[in-house]
């Protein structure tokens, strides 16, 4: 292989491992003795250096690392200060909601209710701390049981979950008959 | 014909109508109906699965080629002046439509072959770049959403799993409730078929209680039928059909064919 | 700042991100508009391309990420551990297609092209991120609405949407007079 293209190959390792990788991998990962790699590492070094880069390559014991240059940081401050927007999409408004009615309330029920997988949702929701563990149902594999958190309460500035607004069992019965009303229109086609 | 491979190779219906057609060498566009219904039936019957669910989408399939295959054999209506849609179209554009997605699935997965040889790197970001990062605010995330739209979208979570309930078969609580074991009633069937040697399908399916029974009963036939244990005959359309038990014994039945 | 110089802070971001970055926080992060952030990254992906690199940058719809080269792929493996890719079996496949392809699209609109039930297939693809929710339909039952996922595009090597695979019409035109060839020999009724 040419010059060019193991420099090539160690960007691309360095890269890829993010961590310090020992001169010794390096090298046997281009099949070049450790002699021959490390003066190549250290002449890449220089060139990154040279260059107007945003990363660089640094020796740590017999190791090589890749990172970012440090009059970078500020850059990437301003990454960290813009965080993604963080926005309940529907999906996690609609398991907040089963949450807060439904709860104490498995990952299961929550899927069954929905009908798909919810693993991001309640994950999302317990990050954003709206919903949290609140035990684990005794059945096998013990599932926990989700629930709203005080900061759930907070937001809506309601004392406790009895303030929810009810969902009146006429409404369901309401429900039903649309349902059935549908299915009959279908059936007289 | 001898069938040299197993009709659970099959992804469903359309993948098997795509396959006869690929082996008849038949353009798509011009199903020969009568043909390709025969080869479809012939597969179905020689069915190894005991999947009720994908068996019944094999038959919707069977039943709507012969429906194809019937309206074909109608004399035409010379009184309607429009011309009439030839009855194969909609099939014909199914199974288009079905060839694409699966000529495109190949494509994908070549170029997820290639995807596959590029690696990422986990993030790195610095410790001192960590301690920057901004708590979600969960008032502003919650700006706009108030207890009453958080209840309204329960109630539509709500009404969106009713509407899932069949309103109708649902009224059926304590006949579905109660399993019906397939195997059980294909053992019921033979018995009978033992005592009776001939018997009318008609006459079998008013000996059954409730719905929920004839539809296993029809299930058990069907099963008894494709491992050769009874032959059926009918004299004319819409005839009653007389079921003839030809074997000598009692076929084992797996136990966990079990209908709920 | 001049060029090279929002050059080298866009390498520095996105090798410290890892992750696929906005196009819309990259252009806050270096103070310019998106339109010429755009234009900055996509002379960036040429170099990248045309230099004996063993880095580059990829585009999904509206962000960026930093990604090693192909040809790289021999070399890494001998020291890189290798994620665990989840196989696709021919259904997810095909699931996936049409998803890609129609969305957004409801399950029974799956079930209708392919002939058979979807539910299996479609908690697969969302479990394993090439597929997601992406809303309601406005009808009866308001079914829920899959896409594909930034993942999805990942996985496939795909830029955008409007970059996925078509059945180019000649090959429709193929298909057609390679079987009307054939039927000749057939008899039709």
């Amino acid at each position: 292989m040419e010059l060019k293209r193991l420099e090539a190959v160690i960007e691309a390792i360095l890269f890829t491992m993010g961590e310090a990788v020992e001169l010794e991998r390096i090298a046997a990962a281009i099949d070049h003795d450790e002699e021959t790699t490390k003066k190549i590492i250290r002449n890449m070094m220089d060139q990154y250096e040279s260059e107007e880069r945003g990363i660089k390559i640094i020796e740590l014991e017999s190791a090589f690392q890749m990172c970012t240059k440090q009059e970078m940081y500020e850059s990437i401050i301003k990454i960290a200060h813009i965080p993604k927007k963080h926005v309940l999409t529907d999906v996690l408004l609609e398991t907040l909601s089963i949450i807060a009615y439904k709860q104490p309330i498995t990952k299961q029920e929550i899927e069954a209710i929905r009908g798909v997988k919810c693993d991001h949702a309640v994950n999302k929701l317990v990050e954003y701390n709206l919903a949290c563990e609140i035990g684990r149902l005794d059945a096998p594999g013990r599932p926990i049981l989700f629930g709203t958190t005080e900061e759930f309460l907070r937001s809506f500035g309601i004392q406790s979950l009895e303030d929810l607004p009810v969902v009146h069992p006429e409404k369901v019965e309401d429900f039903k008959l649309e349902a059935e009303e549908e299915i009959q229109l279908k059936l007289d086609i | 014909m001898s069938i040299s491979f197993k009709l659970e190779a099959f992804e469903g219906p359309l993948d098997l109508l795509l396959h006869l057609i690929d082996k008849n060498k038949i353009n798509i566009y011009d199903i020969p109906i009568v043909e390709i219904t025969e080869q479809y039936l012939e597969y179905i019957q020689n069915m190894q699965t005991k999947d009720l669910d994908l068996m019944s989408e094999f038959l919707v399939m069977a039943a709507t080629l012969i429906n194809i295959k019937s309206k074909m054999l109608l004399p035409k209506d010379e009184t309607k002046n429009e011309t009439e849609e030839d009855p194969r179209q909609e099939l014909v554009e199914r199974l288009l439509e079905y060839k694409m997605y699966k000529y495109i699935s190949v494509e994908l997965k070549d170029r997820e072959l290639d995807a596959a040889r590029i690696f990422f790197k986990e993030s790195t970001i610095p410790k001192e770049i960590e301690e920057y990062k901004e708590d979600v605010n969960v008032s502003d995330l919650l700006s706009d959403l108030t207890l009453a739209k958080l209840h309204k979208i329960f109630e539509s979570v709500v009404k969106k799993q009713v509407d899932k309930i069949d309103p109708i078969r649902s009224k059926f609580g304590t006949i579905e409730k109660e399993e019906i074991n397939l195997s059980t009633k294909i053992n019921e069937i033979q018995e009978y078929g033992i005592k009776n040697k001939s018997f009318s399908f008609r006459g079998l399916l008013e000996k059954q209680a409730n719905k929920m029974e004839i539809i296993v009963t029809f299930l058990g036939i069907l099963e008894l039928m494709k491992i050769g244990q009874v032959i059926i005959s009918q004299d004319n359309l819409f005839e009653d059909i007389q079921i003839t038990f030809i074997a000598d014994r009692i076929a084992e039945f797996d136990e966990s064919i079990v209908l709920n």
